[in-house]
């Protein structure tokens, strides 16, 4: 079992990454479940979520240890650092993050300027799909087909198709950048 | 070169509401009145549950959180046994006019002493944006997702009006935060509200009209604008009674 | 001395000022503050301390030193 | 000699000297009779009494009065006391201290007029959300009654929790003889709100949820250890103990009394806390007992639940329980003999 | 495969599949997105929703709609569900179904957003006046959710009681892969009102209380005997039981597979019903057990009196419970095993 | 010769209000208009919380006892759930208008689209004489023993005057049933409010002046003169508003 | 045949029929109903069936038989 | 410990009798309690309160098997008479009362016409009194003299002395009566 969280400022797009690698889980017909922090906390701005997934039976869905933390920005990297599993992994927004932030010896941190490579593929709007991507990667669990294909089909149900084809690619570069 | 203005200490913290937020101004325009009538070491507030509960942190006086709804009867109480403190309830629309329509009329009917101060925001803010009985109508929100039908939930509820048609109380008035000379305006009424509790007159309540940009899915400016050129609409601005000082 | 003193940790970035003034004296700098944003800085020299800065903005960030 | 006095009438008199200076409310029988005194006797002693428009405001009325500092009070019955949960709950979150009267009538919804203790569990356990605890005070008698109003509102006072004053309608309708307590004078609560926020501690907003958990249950483990009352008769040795409360636990002391006349092992533990819960009771009954009834007057049983529990803790084997549940009214004194008759005979099943 | 789907969504569309054609309430987090569904979902399948001006409003049109015959819903959290009281009794009163969502948030008064249980004591034995129960069904997924709603629009109707689902908040706000119950297409009641007075058994004012006391016990009996619900795992043969529901009771099963795989003998039983509370469960507990362990997500411990009080009916022997509140949130699997090992170790004392 | 009359077998059985209460009367007038529509075999009572609470073996038709002061909002689900029923809620005053004004209100704010009937005999007679929100200023009552003082209480309330200025409301009005001419006029407001509903236009509201001989402590006859000489003067008869059929 | 039938059992007392007869035809009788209470009785050779009692009687005691 | 149950309409003043003999009781030192029929059966017009007083305290406050019974109208007799405790006695006021309604022979019925006696003494408030009186002989618990006193007391407290002689006198007659 896998846990992951998910952490950024509200409009970052962090709750839906963590939806994506969730629904891309449940595509591998794997257990997953998604949990968000909600209430009046959303209004400090920050927003963070909680994935876990795998073969067996979720039993508890709650923020635990997580093997996999995303810090979009500086707040989420202080505050979910601590908590990281030894030897789990940390992958942050390099073109927000600071990354001096980290204290920790026992964790791999990945740096990556997911605004900048958005803003290359001409996506601003797909820097979370990138860091997804990424992740898919780090997790092992997923082939880039799988997460692909696992990805397009939330979005189809959700009826958001129209960006498939940039998405697609995002999450490619993401994917290859690790 | 124009006085100088500087927050009073009352408010003169981190507020926690979203950028753009009109509680944020009409919280101050309340303590600016208190501090200049002398009134801001003798002020009680019970406090509404909406993103006025955000407040708990702001200001620095006593006050209480009240249950939803519930700050009219709250206030009757603090104002009846403290007859020498000021006592202004701080209220959303939803709070004061949905679950608190019974304790915001029964104030307003028995003329109580006291202030209330309540932020219409045409939704409930705090709860991610529902329908309020003062959403306007086709106003879409997240219970109203094809717009506010009017034929079965109501038109947009008019309490200043009501408070002075219909019962004896002290003043009304209904004042907005979109642009600096309507926040001089409100803030006049909001003093003149704290003057007819200061006389002992009568009840008296100031609705402020005020956006929300995060619920409205606006930007800021966007939503001032929209409070100038829909909110007002419906709402109009002005002063509804004010009672004779004996 | 200054006409205007700011608290920048308390912008939140909605912009009301930058617009509400006259002089257009208010613009957002590069600094970004704990919270995140953007906050405003004044351009002194076209400032006029008419306030309108401080009773618009909602996080109390202004203090207008005009004549007490 | 004392006078006859009508039981509401003694509770509000009590209430007025113990120093009660709000009263806010809502009539509803067979409470009214407090709220129509305090209407004009408040007045007499420079107090509040504002008849508020339901009885939610009225328990808001009370928060508000003591958030000032205020000992405030406010009495209802069956579905007004349902009104009342939120309010009491946040009084117990704020660690406002009130007292609530609740006089009880039977019966689930709107209910009926009957005098009956059917609201048990929720004055012990809580009708409002969260973990709170209210202290809860069972008179049986119109002397004990205002006794326990004083008390009522020291213990509130002391502990910063609200006290349920819980007794059957038929006690606020009935007289007996009663010597009302001495008038007192007293100042305001000293933590109240004077408008110059002397007081940091009312009212304030955001706080740790955790470390308030911890506090609560040290609070309540206090008021758990300090304040159990009861009155019992005969345990030490009794085959069998009747517990019960109220003016059916009043009954049930004549009952026990004729039944040890008659040459039963009976004793008798008369709850006079129903909350807490009064254990003490139980550790000094006999450890051989081999049963305990209770005298309840609702449709379910509610009280056993308590005696069970309590039993758990105090008696070193398990010891059967038995309900018999009058539904309402105040089971006579032949009425409840012929309970644990049907005990002895095994005519009664043990609930537990 | 099944698709994420979101707590209150999949709870509200179950609702909607299970036949519910009025839903009345107010918004509460984390309740809100159950009333929001339903605002534009009720339209497309001909029933009627009403955004109601309070919880009290929300919860009396339930009772006007039910009364109609017709499948009605409500949904709302700590104060909100506090302020349902009244109308819970009454429609318990009135023998009236109805489903009553309960998302439960932690604390006392206005309380908090975090996920909790700690109106256990209050839904199983009711907030308002007087002596009704409510079935209250626990889910611990959000397929179970979907699964247990309509169960709990079908023993409403059964038995014409009210449902109440007690749910942590947390399940309302998080997604799992779920699969929806079918639509059903059923009829109204046949019971509720046509302006014809055809049915004359509702909402009659004059009713004998003592024969509906006896009536109202039977019919509780018959719940209890029949509508018991639970998973359990290896309590044949444990030396201690772990007892918890919802959420933190499908971390305990987590945990409790865990301990076993390490060599204690240790068992579950989650609560799906915390009433009628799972008796049958019990009966299947190893004779020796030597304890029961209860985690709650509560600051005081409720679940742990019913859990005591069943041992206390269906184990010879007195058996030691232990409670272990975790104030709000989920507990990890890692901190009960913990708390079992601090029961093991003489660490926790018991309650009971 | 007149037209025979003959109580309708809507409430055609012993009543167990007091002697001389004007609640059996208002009954009577609302079976009548009910017969006199077709309708007394398609109507549901939500019934309020006091006197009216004695109707439960007085009329044989669907009728539910709302909890006390709930029936504003017992009744908008009946009607919404059953629209082709008539739909009448039949409240005392303290039921209508202090516990329950904030579902009154909310009802003839949504413009629901049922009737109500609201007995205002100036206290709540059931619990045996307290003042109510329309007791008359220096009434005297179990709660204002010295007379009701208005200037701490309020003036009596004027629902329909409310409800006709406020909201958007399709009928409303205030009846007597002090004598014959005003029972008949009485009886033609409570037709044309179940007119109202039956077209779908939307809430109608009829208040009845009603005596309470046993709580304003007066024999019957003497309570009706109360009501023609004091009463009224606080409660003008009339009508409202009467909105246009569509 | 008579103008008005009157169900005695019902009869409160109250006299509010007595005085609204415009034809003083209603009086109290002497006898008592199981309310204990003394019911109205009709003088026929006054009445005229003009349905005053009927209309203003709370306890629906009478019926007047005029015109169908 | 006796009991006594005191029964009729709601305008003949039974409350008040029973609130006469329980307050006689205290005068005495007695225990006594006095509990009423109360709520919204007082609309039907019939009212009764049940009294019991004696040396040792009492228990159950509530009815139970009234000694004796007080019956001011038909209603009362047929309601309470099945209560009456094997050698009871029943009074009644014969000027309303049918005590053809009577079918118990274990019983003592004393009939009282008190409403004309009340009528003779040119006090029609009275007969309740006089009830009162005639109660007090049978129960054998109190002199003339105490019952009067005791009476007198209670009057006097709740400021409603001006009917003192009347009350005496309608005390006595009740008394002498039997
Ligand atoms: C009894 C109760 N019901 C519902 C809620 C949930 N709730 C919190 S704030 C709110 C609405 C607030 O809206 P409004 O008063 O307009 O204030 P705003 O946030 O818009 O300023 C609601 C429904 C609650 N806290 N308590
Ligand atoms: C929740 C609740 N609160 C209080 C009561 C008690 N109560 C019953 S009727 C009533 C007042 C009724 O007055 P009104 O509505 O004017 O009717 P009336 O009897 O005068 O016709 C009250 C307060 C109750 N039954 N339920
Ligand atoms: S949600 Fe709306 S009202 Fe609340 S703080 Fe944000 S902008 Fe202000
Ligand atoms: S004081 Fe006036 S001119 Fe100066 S920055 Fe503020 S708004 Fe602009
Ligand atoms: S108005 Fe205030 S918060 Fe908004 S941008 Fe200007 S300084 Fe910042
Ligand atoms: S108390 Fe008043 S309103 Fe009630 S039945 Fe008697 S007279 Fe009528
Ligand atoms: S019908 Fe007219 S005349 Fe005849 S008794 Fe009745 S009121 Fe009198
Ligand atoms: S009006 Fe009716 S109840 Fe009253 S006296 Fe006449 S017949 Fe009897
Ligand atoms: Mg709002
Ligand atoms: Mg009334």
């Amino acid at each position: 079992m896998k846990e992951c969280v998910f952490a950024g400022f509200g409009g970052q797009g962090v709750l839906t990454v963590g939806l994506l690698i969730s629904q891309m889980a449940t595509y591998k017909d794997y257990h997953a479940t998604w949990i968000p922090q909600y209430g009046s906390a959303m209004r400090g701005g920050t927003a963070n979520c909680t994935v876990k997934f795998g073969e067996g039976y979720i039993y508890n869905p709650s923020q635990d240890e997580p093997d996999i933390l995303l810090a979009m920005n500086n707040p989420s990297l202080v505050k979910f650092l601590p908590l990281v599993k030894p030897g789990g992994t940390i992958v942050v927004n390099s073109d927000l993050v600071d990354s001096e932030i980290n204290t920790r010896k026992d964790i791999n941190l990945v740096e990556i300027p997911c605004l900048t490579l958005a803003k290359e593929m001409d996506h601003p709007r797909g820097a979370n799909v990138i860091m997804a991507g990424a992740i898919v990667k780090l997790s092992g669990d997923f082939t880039e087909r799988e997460a692909i294909d696992g990805m397009n089909d939330m979005f189809r149900k959700k009826g958001k198709e129209k960006y498939k084809e940039l998405n697609t690619k995002a999450l490619s570069i993401g994917y290859n950048y690790i | 070169m124009s006085k100088s203005k500087k927050v009073p200490y009352l408010v003169d913290r981190p507020m926690s509401f979203c950028p753009g937020c009109g509680h944020g101004i009409a919280i101050r325009l309340v303590a600016e009145c208190l501090e200049e009538l002398g009134q801001a070491d003798n002020i009680v507030f019970p406090i509404g549950v909406g993103c006025s509960s955000l407040l708990g942190g702001g200001i620095e006086a006593d006050r209480l959180h009240c249950s939803h709804g519930r700050a009219g009867a709250v206030a009757t109480a603090i104002k009846r046994c403290n007859p020498n403190n000021v006592v202004i309830s701080y209220q959303g629309d939803g709070d004061a006019y949905s679950i608190g329509i019974g304790e915001t009329t029964s104030a307003a009917y028995r003329n109580e002493r006291f202030t209330t101060i309540i932020i219409n925001n045409t939704n409930y803010g705090m709860t991610g944006g529902q329908m309020s009985n003062t959403t306007l109508p086709n106003q879409k929100t997240n219970t109203s997702v094809y717009g506010r039908d009017c034929s079965v939930t109501g038109n947009p509820i008019r309490f200043p009006e009501l408070a002075a048609d219909q019962f004896n109380v002290g003043y009304a008035a209904r004042g907005s935060v979109h642009d600096v000379p309507n926040i001089r305006k409100t803030k006049s009424y909001i003093k003149k509200a704290i003057e007819m509790q200061l006389s002992g007159e009568g009840y008296s309540v100031v609705e402020v009209l005020s956006p929300c940009p995060t619920n409205w899915k606006m930007e800021p400016l966007e939503a001032m604008k929209h409070i100038a050129e829909h909110v007002t609409t419906y709402f109009p601005l002005g002063e509804f009674v004010e009672k004779e000082e004996k | 001395m200054p006409k205007v003193m700011t608290k920048p940790e308390r912008c939140k970035q909605c912009g009301l000022c930058v617009d509400a003034c006259p002089k257009q004296a208010i613009s957002f700098g590069d600094g970004i503050n704990a919270g995140g944003y953007n906050y405003t800085v004044i351009d002194e020299s076209k400032c006029i301390a008419c306030g309108m800065c401080y009773t618009i903005c909602p996080d109390g960030v202004f203090e207008v030193l005009g004549e007490k | 000699m004392a006078d006859m006095m009508k039981g509401n009438v003694a509770i509000a008199e009590a209430a007025i000297r113990a120093g009660a200076r709000l009263y806010a409310g809502y009539p509803i029988t067979p409470s009214t009779e407090i709220m129509e005194y305090m209407s004009w006797r408040m007045a007499e002693v420079d107090g509040v009494f504002v008849q508020a428009e339901s009885e939610i405001a009225g328990i808001n009325m009370i928060i508000g009065g003591a958030a000032c500092g205020v000992r405030a009070i406010t009495a209802s019955s069956g579905p007004g006391i349902s009104l009342k949960q939120e309010g009491m709950t946040t009084l117990s979150d704020e660690e406002l201290p009130a007292v609530v009267v609740n006089m009880v009538r039977y019966g689930n919804g709107i209910g009926t007029l009957y005098s009956a203790q059917c609201d048990y569990h929720r004055e012990t356990r809580g009708g409002g959300n969260g973990d709170y605890r209210c202290i809860v005070l069972c008179p049986s008698s119109v002397q004990e009654a205002t006794e326990l109003m004083v008390l009522a509102f020291d213990l509130a006072e002391k502990y910063r929790m609200v006290s349920v004053f819980m007794s059957e309608g038929a006690l606020g309708q009935m007289m007996e003889p009663c010597e009302l307590p001495e008038m007192r004078e007293l100042p305001r609560y000293p933590w109240g709100f004077d408008g110059k926020y002397t007081n940091k501690k009312v009212g304030i907003f955001d706080r740790n949820s955790r470390d308030e958990a911890v506090l609560l249950n040290e609070k309540y483990n206090a008021v758990k250890e300090n304040e159990q009352r009861w009155e019992s008769i005969d345990v030490e040795d009794a085959d069998y103990v009747l517990v019960a409360y109220g003016l059916p636990g009043r009954a049930s002391i004549g009952a026990a009394k004729e039944l040890r006349a008659e040459g039963y092992k009976v004793g008798m533990i008369r709850v006079i806390t129903a909350w807490p819960f009064p254990e003490k009771a139980f550790q000094e009954v006999n450890p051989n007992v081999k049963g305990f009834i209770t005298i309840e007057a609702n449709a379910t049983g509610q009280l056993i639940d308590d005696v069970a529990l309590t039993a758990l803790r105090t008696i070193d084997k398990k010891v059967q329980c038995y309900c018999r549940p009058h539904v309402y009214g105040i089971p006579s004194v032949k009425a409840i003999k012929q309970d644990f008759i049907d005990v002895v005979n095994g005519n009664m099943k043990e609930v537990y």
